[in-house]
């Protein structure tokens, strides 16, 4: 829409939604995600809301199937009439409705993937309605190259990724980076993302004496991936991907990290070691619907994808609320949303969130944990361009 | 009592019509369906509901390939979700490189044939559960195609026609899915297709080859002595289910026009299956109930009204189901009718009842 | 003394009403028949004795005991053993596990010198006997001693399972399908053995053979309950016999009365 | 009847592992002939016809058929082609389509009758239409003739053994054949369903043409009904002569039928 | 050479978890006719609970898989007593369809267990081993192999050779018939459902090490079993077991000697190959009909 008032905002109330795999097998994603975001926005609507609307969440279960999470996403525009998708969420309904989306031109802040196809860095038209946040595995994969060189001296690079688009998005980004970094390639070995057996990925990075391992898969596979190594006696320091920089995951491979064969490394564009205040009132928050979450990845993820939303309501303020203008706000100006997270949608860039922190896993009184070896850093700062 | 007698009457003539005529049954059936097309524009229904509609749709052509195999011929297959992928995949990538969508269809439709003629003649030596676990290997084969080959896109295929996004038809009618008219003409087009893909499929199952199919299965002796080739039925019935299957994927392709590589897994395999066992072997309508109630009821109500806890009440209803009505949902017709007769005192064996149907429902 | 008890029973299939209000009793040892026209009830009737199907009403007793709410496998526990109508061997074991599966029920127990077999006469019970470590008449064996035992006997009634002993059940011919169903049920040391047509598919000289069998079996203290197509040689056999019509006992009697009972003879079993 | 011979068996031996099931047995039938084949249980005859009938190959010895005055070796034709030669069976196990209608069981023995394809079904072609409203005709007659045509559109299952049986006999006759051969057919028949039977099979013989080779172990019926009689034991031929003479032959008393008491 | 040996010592414990997984799901097949896709789930669920008490209770491993045991035990009778036994007269599809409701249900249960991915530790420290050739060779790994081994021949053992073994076949043949043998035949299934419960649970406790407990952990373990039973064949006990271990060799050296994209698909292939020569797999044999 150009000029009118746009689609579910009234006077009171602002519409949004998603639809989410709140059940099924990534249900353990998808239940958190959307606490999250029910914290965020219950938390604002028990402040008054924004501008005097209270934010209004419709939430659909596609079971992360594809053609059930384009019916729903049509269904959130077209039936229920929201302002804006929150959180669109998972690889397969996010590319599926990729190009819809840009036509209807609807704003969509926050996706809960990090697909490729995200990437824009001259968005024009309805793509100028896209605000990713969280890091887009490509973007990932340059970094986690870029750490491998100034933290840890690599010379040959040794990847294990996934067979899922996180793994091939990751490995895509680090091709991009070897040349100019000057690193080799020595050892790329795909793994399924439900294998149980990653003998193979890790004989091959030992066979190729590589010195860094570099781990693009999520959480399961990533785990088990790391494990193989330690099965295949690798003394081979690790770098893994975002999704697997919390506690949860780190607690699943202590026994490495007590055994201290080799270090494990993981970026991070989440800090919460230097936000304290911010995760305080996470967990208060999120403890309200679950305590069980106060600690959960995706929850904080949900939490941030409210959070951006509301910060483009806030700079629209008591202008009216439109399409148009609420892209403008965003683009405004740099967002900077909790736990030290900033993006930058300036001169129509759409590529979600590039600096991340660096962190190390540590044993501490028997407890694994992470500690941040660097802060949020770019890709420049890291390789000091 | 006047007009409850006077609406038996309409209700026993519009029975007697669709027994002698079935194939006005399915048109009718198929107006029906398609209406919900319609509806959405007079506000009468959501949008949405549409969408989930055409997925049942869909996999009700999918489902009736299947029952063919596990209604008719007592063959079963668990790579079924991999020819939905080839069908949807198919479409597009020969889309892409420019073929109109009617030849690409027609090709698809050709290539699945040659599949399942493949699988049928392996079907020969390998059965039962071998056969079962052999179109898994088929499956994860395919599965592990479309995700690797880059033909397919890697995360999803997008369709179109040329670069504008849409499907062209006929060499001159472009519908795109973003439109929300063009997707109930979509929606309408789909329905007809399934429409058609039903009345063939009883055409088929009431002929020569659904005796022969079913000769063979329930007795591969009886048939054999009677001519029926083993062969050329086990041929007939893959090549049949596969070219359903991929056709649900056509299907798929033209109407959402986006396909995913990564969906075509054992499970949504088995989510088929459990369409044609749910809502009922050797029932054409009973298959699309099947697919109405694991697909529809938990997307149209289920997931608002319970929430978190909707799997695990789908789960609950399937096995409830099964266990009540083992040879399909369809079957309750048939006892509801039957405790109708009982309140009234019927007289089964005038009723013609007991016989008939009775023996149906009580298949073990 | 009545070995059973077959009081009031009713039974239906959905609306098929099969029994209705039926009463039989067979007396110990003896061979009871019940004959009637095809679907008459009588395969329904055996099988609400071995408690296969539910009762709509009625009771049934063993040996004084009621067995009405007991399941099939107690049944067959306490010595009720049915050969059920159409063979129903187990196709893909071997024959000897057919029958091996017959004994599933056997525990050890007193047996009487004259039933057993020679070849089961192992150095141990020839010890026993000889040692005089038992009574008179009977001697106290195991399980796995009466189960050859029974072996032998069922291999003397039927020497082609023994020839056929290790193939698949399955591959037997019609006729010896029968002989096995008939032997499996036999390894089980019956107290009531039900047979429902047993005669099925063999050859004259082995059907006269069974029913010797019967006759032997029940000299040996086995109470049998048969029902048969072959009307007039099961009468000849048999003790006490029941006619049955859809679902009703319409008549009963002695058996050699019955078979000089031409009006019935014509009107229910068509001769 | 004539003495054309129809069926001729010529030292026919099958073995299965070790045992000769059937042995060197060679024996033929006429035309219009009513042919029974009596032995022990387990004597061979069912294997026999599965020999006859192309179910088991790897016998030794030969079958020949005549069609047309041609003597065909059945070798060499696939077990779905006997049939089409107008030779074919029921079984000693009932082999019916329970979840199918009576009619459709029997439209199943007319499978080859059928000139139309798939395509012509699946578009219901007036010409595919046209001719299963001809067999169904036909299937309906034959019905008539066994005296269950009121049964016609009911299931299989659940259905008498007397009515089963029949279906059986029914299915044989929607070919067109020349010889039928049936493995017990009055096996589980009360006494008078088996006189019904034999009645059938006499006015079978005259309205259908057919010759008749069956199996049997009712010696009343196999007396009342056969021409000829084919006795063996353990595979091997014994005799083959009239029912009188086959009861009282003396090998056959031994074999098969006991001793008169 | 320790290449070659490092593969072969993963494929061995890989394929013991298989094997594992694959007795359980033969088990069923043969006393109840039909294929159980939950097989994979029922052991994912009390791996859940084993996790839980081991993470809140910090109970030793050893008594967690021993109650991991009694809880399979009971999942299995409750799912026979609730599901499968009422499913009596279903045909053997249509439960092969329930098996897949159970999974759904399970899949729901999982998140009320826990949300998160939980961890499982080997029975005996990785750090324990003998090294042969310069390939670590893992106690753990031989105490695996050695009990799955063990668990097939004593399976073998009772099914073949003992009464209730025999008990076990025909029920699975002909329950009525069973029944009028004096079997036992609710019993007889539901210990088969519980054994094979047990079973899959197991194959779980193994596999958790490597995989994380998580809700698809036994996805690959459910689906190469499957593969490992139609490879050995479903109607002998140590032919899955033997095609367990083939399978987990032939994807390893496939993967690593050949490619670690088409590795699956070339022994997928092979397989596919193998079973058109040998349709009732290696040891399978064709079951007997009779005209
Ligand atoms: N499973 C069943 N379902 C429905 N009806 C049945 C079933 N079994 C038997 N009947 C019916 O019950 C009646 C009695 O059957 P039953 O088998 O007891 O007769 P029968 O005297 O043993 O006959 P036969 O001589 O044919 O063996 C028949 O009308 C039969 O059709
Ligand atoms: N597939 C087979 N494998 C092994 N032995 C077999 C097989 N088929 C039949 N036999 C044996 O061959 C012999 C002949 O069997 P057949 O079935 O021909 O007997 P039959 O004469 O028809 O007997 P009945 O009158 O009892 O039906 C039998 O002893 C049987 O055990
Ligand atoms: C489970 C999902 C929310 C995350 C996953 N990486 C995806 O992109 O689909
Ligand atoms: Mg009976
Ligand atoms: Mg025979």
């Amino acid at each position: 829409g150009e000029d009118q008032v746009a689609q579910g905002v009234t006077e009171d109330k602002v519409l949004v939604g998603n639809t989410a795999a709140t059940s099924g097998f990534v249900a353990f994603v998808g239940e958190p995600f959307k606490a999250g975001m029910d914290a965020y926005f219950n938390m604002v609507n028990e402040d008054g809301g924004v501008a005097g609307r209270e934010i209004e969440y419709v939430h659909y279960d596609d079971g992360f199937d594809q053609a059930q999470g384009q019916t729903y996403t049509q269904k959130l525009i077209e039936d229920d009439q929201v302002f804006a998708l929150v959180g669109h969420f998972g690889t397969p309904t996010v590319s599926t409705t990729m190009e819809y989306l840009d036509t209807v031109g609807i704003p969509r802040v926050y996706y809960a993937t990090g697909i490729s196809a995200l990437f824009n860095d001259d968005a024009q038209g309805g793509e100028r309605s896209s605000f990713p946040v969280q890091p887009i595995y490509d973007a990932e994969g340059e970094v986690m190259v870029a750490r491998a060189v100034a933290e840890l001296d690599a010379e040959r690079i040794g990847v294990i990724y996934s067979n899922a688009d996180d793994g091939k998005g990751i490995l895509r980004g680090i091709q991009n980076r070897i040349n100019d970094l000057d690193v080799t390639l020595a050892a790329i070995s795909q793994v399924a993302s439900d294998a149980d057996d990653m003998s193979i990925a890790a004989q091959s990075m030992i066979s190729a004496d590589v010195d860094v391992v570099i781990i693009a898969a999520n959480q399961g596979p990533a785990a088990t991936a790391v494990r193989a190594l330690q099965d295949a006696g690798s003394t081979i320091p690790v770098v893994t991907s975002y999704v697997n920089a919390d506690a949860t995951w780190l607690t699943g491979v202590s026994d490495v990290v007590d055994s201290g064969s080799f270090n494990i490394y993981a970026n991070a564009w989440i800090d919460i070691n230097e936000n304290q205040d911010d995760v305080d009132l996470f967990v208060q928050e999120i403890s309200k619907i679950n305590a069980d979450y106060a600690g959960n990845a995706y929850a904080f993820a949900g939490w941030i994808a409210a959070a951006a939303f509301v910060e483009g309501l806030e700079r629209v303020g008591e202008d009216e609320l439109t399409w148009e203008n609420y892209i403008d706000a965003m683009e405004e100006d740099l967002v900077e949303l909790p736990f030290g997270v900033v993006v930058d949608y300036s001169e129509n860039r759409r590529v979600g969130t590039q600096a991340m922190a660096f962190l190390k896993a540590a044993s501490v009184d028997d407890v694994a944990v992470w500690e941040t070896e660097k802060p949020i850093q770019t890709i420049k700062d890291i390789i000091g361009e | 009592m006047k007009i409850e007698k006077s609406q038996n009457k309409i209700l026993n003539s519009i029975s007697r019509g669709f027994k002698t005529n079935p194939i006005s049954g399915f048109m009718l059936f198929g107006l029906v369906i398609a209406s919900i097309g319609i509806l959405p524009h007079f506000g009468l229904i959501e949008f949405g509901t549409m969408g989930t509609f055409a997925y049942i749709v869909i996999y009700t052509v999918v489902a009736l390939g299947l029952n063919i195999l596990l209604g008719f011929s007592g063959l079963i297959s668990l790579g079924t979700a991999g020819f939905v992928g080839a069908g949807a995949l198919g479409t597009a990538v020969f889309l892409e490189l420019g073929l109109p969508f009617e030849v690409a269809v027609l090709l698809v439709l050709l290539i699945a044939g040659l599949f399942g003629a493949v699988i049928g003649l392996f079907s020969l030596k390998v059965e039962g559960i071998y056969l079962a676990i052999a179109t898994l290997f088929v499956g994860e084969i395919l599965r592990q195609i479309y995700t690797q080959v880059k033909i397919f896109g890697g995360n999803n295929k997008v369709v179109r026609s040329g670069e504008e996004p849409g499907v062209e038809l006929l060499g001159r009618f472009r519908l795109t899915n973003f439109l929300q008219d063009d997707r109930s003409t979509l929606f309408i087009i789909i329905t007809v297709l399934m429409t058609i893909t039903m009345i063939l499929m009883y055409n088929i199952v009431k002929s020569r080859t659904g005796r022969a199919l079913m000769a063979m299965s329930r007795s591969q002796h009886a048939a054999q002595a009677m001519g029926v080739s083993i062969l050329k039925y086990r041929l007939t019935a893959f090549i049949l289910a596969t070219m359903y299957a991929t056709f649900g994927g056509v299907m798929f392709a033209l109407y959402f026009q986006n396909v995913s590589t990564t969906e075509w897994t054992l499970e949504l395999s088995l989510i088929i299956i459990g369409m044609v066992v749910v809502g009922g072997f050797k029932s054409i309508y009973g298959t699309f109930l099947g697919a109405f109630i694991i697909h529809g009821v938990p997307n149209l109500w289920l997931n608002n009204i319970l929430g978190d806890v909707s799997y695990i009440f789908t789960g609950v209803l399937i096995i409830i189901v099964i266990i009540f009505y083992p040879n399909g949902f369809v079957y309750i017709g048939h006892d509801m009718r039957k405790a109708f007769y009982k309140i009234k005192n019927f007289d089964y064996k005038k009723a013609n009842l007991n016989k008939k149907t009775k023996q149906v429902s009580d298949d073990e | 003394m009545d070995i059973l008890k077959v009081t009031d029973v009713d039974v239906s299939y959905g609306a098929i009403h099969a029994l209705k209000n039926v009463n039989i009793t067979v007396k110990e040892n003896s061979i009871t028949t019940i004959l009637g026209s095809n679907g008459g009830g009588k395969s329904t009737l055996l099988k609400s004795i071995s408690r296969l199907l539910p009762l709509n009403n009625g009771s049934i007793e063993f040996e004084d005991k009621d067995i009405t709410k007991l399941s099939p496998e107690k049944v067959t526990q306490m010595g009720i053993i049915h050969v059920p109508e159409g063979r129903q061997i187990f196709g893909d074991i071997t024959v000897y596990e057919n029958l091996m599966i017959g004994a599933f029920t056997v525990k050890k127990g007193m047996v009487s010198l004259e039933n057993i077999h020679q070849d089961a006469m192992t150095p141990r019970i020839k010890k026993l006997i000889e040692t005089n470590k038992t009574s008179e008449e009977e001697v106290l064996l195991t399980r796995k001693e009466i189960i050859h035992n029974n072996l032998m006997r069922v291999y003397d009634y039927f020497p082609v399972l023994k020839e056929r002993k290790d193939q698949v059940a399955m591959s037997l011919s019609g006729g010896e399908q029968q002989m096995l169903a008939i032997g499996r049920a036999l390894m089980g040391t019956p107290k009531l053995l039900i047979l429902d047509e047993p005669s099925l598919g063999l050859a004259p000289l082995i059907v006269k053979n069974i029913f010797n069998i019967l006759k032997q079996l029940r000299n040996d203290g086995i109470t049998i309950l048969i029902v048969e197509q072959n009307a007039l040689q099961t009468l000849k056999i048999a003790d006490y016999a029941y006619v049955i019509r859809i679902g009703d006992i319409i008549k009963q009697g002695k058996a050699s009365d019955m078979i000089n009972d031409p009006e019935l003879l014509e009107a229910y079993l068509g001769k | 009847m004539s003495d054309q011979t129809l069926l001729k068996l010529d030292k026919l031996s099958m073995q299965f592992g070790g045992l000769k099931a059937v042995d060197e047995l060679s024996f033929s039938v006429n035309e219009g002939e009513i042919v029974g084949l009596i032995g022990p249980n387990g004597a061979g005859k069912t294997t026999i016809f599965n020999c006859i009938t192309q179910f088991y190959k790897e016998y030794q010895g030969n079958i020949y058929f005549n069609k047309e005055d041609e003597m065909l070796d059945l070798k060499e034709y696939k077990v779905t082609d006997v049939i089409n030669q107008g030779l074919v069976r029921t079984f000693q196990n009932l082999e019916l389509i329970p979840d199918l209608s009576i009619l459709d069981n029997i439209l199943i023995g007319a499978h080859n009758q059928f000139k139309t394809g798939i395509i012509s079904h699946m578009l219901k072609t007036p010409k595919a239409r046209k001719e299963e409203k001809i067999l169904k005709e036909k299937a309906e007659e034959i019905l008539k003739f066994l005296n269950i045509y009121e049964l016609k559109d009911f299931y299989v299952k659940g259905q008498p053994y007397g009515v089963l049986k029949k279906i059986e006999i029914a299915r044989t006759l929607m070919s067109n054949p020349k010889m039928i051969i049936l493995d017990e057919p009055a096996a589980g028949l009360n006494d008078k369903e088996t006189d019904e039977l034999q009645e059938i099979l006499y006015n079978m013989k005259d309205k259908y043409n057919t010759t008749i080779l069956l199996i049997e172990h009712d010696m009343g019926f196999v007396m009342n009904i056969c021409d000829r009689i084919v006795a063996i034991n353990f595979g091997k031929f014994l005799a083959m002569d009239s029912p009188q003479n086959i009861q009282s032959n003396p090998q056959v008393q031994e074999a098969y039928l006991g001793k008169d008491d | 050479m320790s290449d070659f040996l490092r593969l072969l010592f993963s494929s061995l414990e890989t394929g013991s978890v298989y094997a594992l997984a694959a007795l359980g799901i033969v088990l069923i097949f043969r006393t109840s006719k039909m294929t159980n896709f939950a097989q994979g789930m029922i052991g994912t669920i009390n791996a859940y609970i084993a996790a839980t008490l081991l993470i809140d209770f910090g109970i030793n491993i050893w008594f967690v898989a021993l109650i991991a045991m009694v809880t399979a035990f009971l999942t299995g009778i409750l799912i026979d007593t609730i599901i499968i036994r009422p499913a009596s007269k279903v045909n053997p599809i249509s439960k092969q369809i329930i098996t897949f409701g159970i999974i759904m249900v399970i899949v729901g249960l999982l998140p009320y267990i826990s949300v998160e991915s939980l961890y499982i530790p080997r029975f005996i420290d990785s750090e324990y081993g003998i090294n042969i050739l310069g390939a670590p060779l893992r106690y753990n790994t031989i105490f695996i192999i050695l009990l799955s081994v063990a668990l097939m021949g004593g399976m073998f053992w009772f099914i073949g050779y003992t009464k209730w073994g025999l008990a076990t076949r025909t029920t699975a043949s002909n329950e009525t018939t069973s029944k009028l043998m004096g079997v036992p035949t609710k019993t007889v299934t539901m210990v088969s459902w519980a054994f094979a419960a047990i079973l899959g649970t197991l194959a779980a406790i193994f596999v958790a090490p490597r995989v994380s407990v998580q809700p698809n952990m036994l996805l690959t373990v459910q689906v190469s079993a499957f593969f490992a039973g139609t490879l050995g064949g479903f109607n002998t006990f140590f032919g899955p077991v033997i095609g367990a271990f083939i399978i987990s060799f032939a994807r390893n050296f496939t993967g690593f000697y050949i490619s670690d994209i088409w590795g699956n698909v070339i022994v997928y292939t092979l397989i596919l190959v193998f079973l058109y020569f040998k349709p009732y797999g290696i040891f399978g044999k064709k079951p007997t009909t009779k005209v």
